[in-house]
């Protein structure tokens, strides 16, 4: 029995399927690094927090690839979104 | 292993010539690339698209690389758009700099012209125009979406049999007997051609070739905030400050400005960038206050000395082909340049003479190339 | 089958793991049944004995009742923060009376008449409530139950 | 209208703010001062909080700390706030987020105050690690800065009702809820400690500032210069792939928590638990003291994921452990009314036809968490994935020091575990600081309690897979030193 990967959602934010995850391996994506620019994965409001290693377990198993292998992203800061006004700070806006 | 041509550097120039060298027929490719596709400069470009500078060679290339863009758009699949450019001035010494840049262009066909606040106001209505002396619009330069254009040209080259091999970081370059030898820390690669198209390690990689390339890099900063419908059409440039703002095509905000930074220091994160770039853009636009920032990175612009790319075989080894140094411009570039490329790995010369200027020698022979400003 | 399968710790188990006091001393008057068959890092039952009849000479130990020690106050069976401590007193002819923790509403009282549960949750009748008091919200429930069950009550459910 | 406030618990009592009302899409809302805009919502019956990016699927409430996407809505205009973090005010206007928004073009800012502070110590996350840290730091006099973005001290503490396991000297016995009570009143009573609630720690910059966002009404840019930093984030919930997973009413067993032992507001009618380690037992438990009928909970493996006794607890109260069992999908329009189960293969993979169906209202996952590395990995701590450990974890020595000199973790970042250990850890972390900074006479404590630590209490075959995640992610002096020298370019 399987599932439906359509209705399957991997990345909330930026609304990702299984299927586009499937899909975008099936074309020849190895790395995460290229499966996050690709699908945007771990790009929208949440950074990857949930779903990047989820999606890395996907990858590791579909391509046999290590972890090492498959570039886990770096995180950059703001690490959790933050309003531009904060950095008004030093400025008499 | 041995390959056709070895490309060291899977950035957009390195995959963009494979996919011209394909169409001519040209199969026998392998790219390496010593972290990612698309990790250096590429992933962190601003995506813009321009014919308006002000050098012949700039303008020239840049028409031609306008002319192929929306052909690889449609060929690879993915979004470019015509939304334009403004440069926005604040200081009346601009303005009249900037005349003589818009006759510049006119004398070259590029179709920018200047307008006034008001212009500015109607074409960005969300924008406080305040203290904006003038602008200049360039209605031909527009943006395309970096990622699908690099990630589905990495697609196609794979499909058609080009090997890309990422992990996989060249070191050295030789020559041994009419053959190329590149060195990797995963092993050999012979190669009838090599394309050294890998920024500022180009300068290394074809030092024992006798060759000195004056690349160095100049850390740059930008930030990305959160998505939203389009707001912010064309890729605005504060002069003053030599910051600017665009919304990509996926809906966020991108900004760009300059802190100090010393050539060929480490890219690191900066706090100061934050403030720079919230003073001088919330100026403009006062909603910006409550967006919020996801991400700031920092990359480098692999600056030659002209802020002109090096394009062209070695003098000392003519099988080996640099393509470095683009000083920001680099994925913009690319379809022009690829092209060129292309020409020079089958053997022929480029279509535009103006690929002439680029080759690696005009440091040497103090041939460096002239204008009148570089932008952002 | 096994209670990392079911969930369920059997009778059978509990003497195995020898965490069932002997029968002489079930007989002799109240006495705590430690059902923590898993060697779990806490030791919050021995302290809370005042009599210093729980012991565990490493902390991760299954804990070791002293059943001459033991008087069945039931302190432990309020502070267990695993629910794990039952206090059973099968002393009197004819009588059984389980001592068990109650973390839910309603709250239960002397004399109420509660609906008894097994170690799955289905119903033994009904049972009467002779004691009931609490530490940090946690009840300790004494209830009358049928003579044979005072292996099988482990919880109880208290009508509205 | 219904009401989804609970008014009685058998182990919390809920205090209730000031009545306030808002509006949410043009009607008026009731609440009361101190839930969050989501809990005000969900407790007159609200599930679908906001949509996909392209508006195709409904989403609603599930991390309810801030982290996830599925809240963002409009407050006051102001697109994409996280309405399950936002207090809830009164005459404040609401609109569910739909898709793609427009920009905030219309609303006025407030100033942000600027402030760079010099410390001591810097105490990222007031969980049991980063509370028992500043604690011991504080008892010394020593500097603290303890920032979390939560709006109280505590962490996951304040939202644990039930006693914990462990050592009576590390708070074995309390209630997690209480446990954080007893030690922010410790801490008030610190002179050098400063607290800052709603703080979030965003980044390291080349400056020396850690950047933290002060929310509130007085937002503050704090830019902190520390000594010595504790890195004590956390975890965050893990989340598995079945058919509308993203279906308003499947939600993390926290963000349950969150909802019914913070706010008091009952996630739904009827629950299926997902999940049978310690988390999922605990979570279906403190569902049934709250009212909420748990039809089962279910667990991929063969065997119970969490301790016997706690599985006993909810076996005794009638709800089923379905071992060898996984959820398929969930069903319903704009929220679950349906979840299908199927049992699994020698490979975990679904069996066709042992389907079977639960009307529920709410499916919780609680399928384990992963560290949150993100800040850690930001500052540049050479980092190890260890699946025993959760995820991403930062190398460390046995004082809990990063490969960043100077920075020390604890807790869950380190590796996935319990609330015991997270309070050992933060003291160790403490007591090497403190070391450091010249207090020779903690030295002799930090070794007994690593000793306690590695020798005695991770030896329990009980813990057994958390110890080996530890033990792969924890390397000597040296060759940390080695690390160092690797990893400077």
């Amino acid at each position: 029995m399987s599932m439906d990967p359509r209705k399957v959602i991997v990345c909330r934010c930026e609304n990702v399927t299984l299927a586009d995850v499937l899909n975008a391996i099936e074309s020849g994506i190895d790395n995460l690094e290229l499966l996050k620019r690709k699908l945007r994965i771990g790009m929208g409001q949440c950074q990857g927090q949930t779903c990047l290693l989820i999606v890395a377990g996907i990858l590791m198993k579909k391509t046999g690839k290590s972890f090492e292998e498959i570039f886990m992203p770096r995180n950059r800061p703001p690490i959790s979104p933050v309003k531009i006004k904060y950095f008004l700070s030093g400025d008499k806006a | 292993m041995k390959t056709g041509l070895l490309i060291v550097g899977g950035g957009v120039t390195g995959l963009f010539t494979a996919v011209s060298l394909l169409d001519h027929g040209y199969r026998d490719i392998t790219i390496v690339e010593k972290s990612y596709i698309g990790s250096g400069g590429t992933f962190r470009c601003a995506t813009g698209i321009r014919a308006s500078f002000t050098s012949r060679e700039h303008v020239n290339i840049m028409k031609r690389a306008i002319d192929l863009w929306p052909i690889l758009a449609e060929k690879l699949g993915f979004k470019y758009r015509r939304d334009g450019y403004l440069w926005v001035l604040t200081r009346e010494k601009d303005v009249e700099f900037f005349k003589r840049v818009v006759e510049f262009h006119h004398s070259l066909n590029v179709p920018t012209r200047m307008m006034g606040p008001e212009e500015v106001k109607e074409l960005i209505p969300s924008m406080n125009t305040e203290g904006v002396l003038s602008a200049v619009h360039d209605p031909l330069a527009g943006k395309a979406s970096v990622f699908n254009a690099t990630v589905n040209a990495a697609a196609l080259l794979k499909r058609s049999g080009v090997k890309i091999y990422e992990g996989t970081q060249a070191t050295r370059i030789t020559s041994e007997g009419g053959r190329l030898i590149v060195e990797t820390n995963r092993g050999r690669i012979e190669a009838d051609k090599v394309l050294v198209a890998a920024a500022r390690d180009t300068v290394d990689l074809v030092k024992d070739m006798g060759a000195e390339l004056p690349i160095r890099n100049l850390a740059k900063h930008v930030l990305i905030t959160e998505a939203f419908k389009p707001v912010i059409k064309p890729l605005i440039i504060d002069w003053s400050t030599s910051s600017y703002i665009l919304q990509v095509l996926h809906g966020n905000i991108y900004i760009g400005a300059d802190i100090p930074e010393e050539y060929d220091a480490p890219a690191v994160n900066k706090y100061a960038f934050l403030e720079k770039a919230a003073g001088i853009w919330v100026r403009y636009f006062p909603w910006l206050s409550e967006v919020y920032v996801l991400r700031y990175w920092v990359g480098y612009y692999d600056m030659t000395p002209d802020h002109h790319p090096i394009v062209g075989p070695l003098e000392e080894n003519e099988n080996v082909i640099v393509a470095a140094g683009f000083s920001g411009h680099g994925f913009m570039m690319a379809p022009a340049v690829a092209e060129a490329l292309a020409s020079y790995i089958l053997g022929d010369k480029p279509a535009l003479p103006e690929f002439e200027n680029l080759k690696p020698e005009r440091f040497r022979k103090g041939r460096l190339i002239k204008e009148i400003a570089v932008f952002g | 089958m096994s209670s990392r399968k079911t969930g369920v710790i059997t009778p059978e188990e509990l003497e195995e793991k020898g965490l069932l006091p002997p029968r002489e001393r079930l007989a002799k008057g109240p006495v705590a049944v430690l059902e923590c068959p898993e060697e779990i890092p806490c030791n919050i039952c021995v302290s809370a004995c005042p009599f210093n009849a729980v012991s565990k000479s490493k902390i991760y130990e299954i804990p070791k009742l002293d059943p001459e020690k033991c008087i069945g106050c039931g302190v432990c069976v309020a502070k267990c923060p695993g629910l794990a401590i039952f206090v059973v007193d099968i002393s009197k002819p004819g009588k059984a009376y389980v001592t068990l923790p109650y973390e839910m509403l309603p709250a239960p009282f002397k004399g109420a008449r509660v609906e008894l549960l097994d170690r799955e949750g289905r119903s033994l009748g009904e049972g009467t409530v002779v004691k009931a008091w609490s530490y940090e919200r946690t009840w300790a429930v004494t209830v009358e139950v049928p003579p044979d069950k005072w292996l099988s009550v482990r919880a109880i459910r208290v009508k509205r | 209208m219904p009401d989804y406030r609970i008014y009685e618990h058998p182990v919390i009592d809920f205090k209730r703010g000031r009545r306030v009302s808002f509006t949410y899409n043009g009607s008026i809302v009731e609440a009361y001062e101190g839930e969050s805009i989501l809990a005000s919502l969900y407790a007159v019956g609200y599930r679908v909080f906001s949509r996909s990016p392209d508006g195709s699927r409904p989403r609603g409430a599930f991390c309810m700390i801030g982290r996830c996407s599925s809240c963002l809505s409009k407050v006051n205009g102001v697109p994409n706030t996280r309405i399950c973090i936002e207090p809830v005010r009164d005459g404040v206007s609401v609109v569910s987020g739909e898709g793609l928004p427009e920009p905030p073009v219309n609303t006025v800012s407030s100033h942000v105050k600027k402030e760079v502070l010099e410390t001591d110590v810097l105490v990222v996350g007031a969980g049991p690690a980063g509370l028992q840290a500043a604690l011991k730091l504080g008892e010394k006099g020593v500097d603290v800065v303890l920032v979390t973005d939560h709006f109280r001290l505590g962490g996951q503490l304040v939202k644990q009702t039930h006693k914990f396991f462990g050592d009576t000297r590390y708070y074995g016995g309390m209630r997690g809820f209480k446990i954080a009570g007893k030690l922010v009143e410790a801490l008030s009573k610190l002179p050098t400690v400063k607290t800052y609630t709603r703080a979030y720690a965003y980044g390291f910059f080349s400056e020396g500032y850690m950047g933290v966002a002060v929310q509130g009404e007085n937002p503050v840019n704090l830019l902190v210069k520390p000594r010595y930093m504790v890195i004590a984030t956390g975890a965050t919930e893990k989340t598995i792939l079945f058919e509308n997973n993203d279906l308003p009413g499947v939600m993390g067993a926290g963000g349950a928590q969150t909802l019914m032992n913070e706010y008091g507001v009952k996630p739904g009618d009827d629950a299926l638990v997902v999940g049978s380690g310690n988390v999922g037992l605990i979570i279906a438990y403190q569902l049934l003291q709250a009212g909420v009928r748990v039809h089962s909970v279910v667990e991929l493996m063969k065997e119970i994921g969490g301790w016997v006794v706690h599985a006993s607890k909810l076996r005794r109260h009638g709800v089923p452990i379905l071992t060898g069992h996984t959820i398929v999908r969930a069903e319903g329009r704009e929220r679950v009314e349906k979840a299908v189960v199927a049992a699994v293969d020698e490979k975990l993979n679904p069996v066709q036809g042992s389907e079977r169906e639960y009307s529920v209202d709410l499916v919780l996952l609680a399928v384990g968490l992963q560290p949150n590395y993100a800040l850690l990995s930001q500052m540049g701590a050479v980092m190890k994935y260890i699946p025993e450990a959760g995820g991403l974890v930062p190398v460390r020595t046995v004082d809990m020091e990063t490969s960043i000199p100077g920075v020390f973790v604890a807790g869950d970042l380190t590796g996935i575990e319990e609330a015991t250990t997270a309070f050992i850890e933060g003291e160790i972390a403490a007591y090497a600081i403190l070391e450091k900074m010249g207090h020779g006479d903690v030295v002799e404590e930090k070794n007994r309690l690593i000793d306690f630590l590695w020798n005695e209490y991770r030896m329990s075959p009980a813990v057994s897979r958390a110890r080996q995640g530890k033990l792969k992610a924890t390397i000597g002096e040296e060759e940390m030193n080695a690390l160092r020298r690797g990893s400077r370019r």
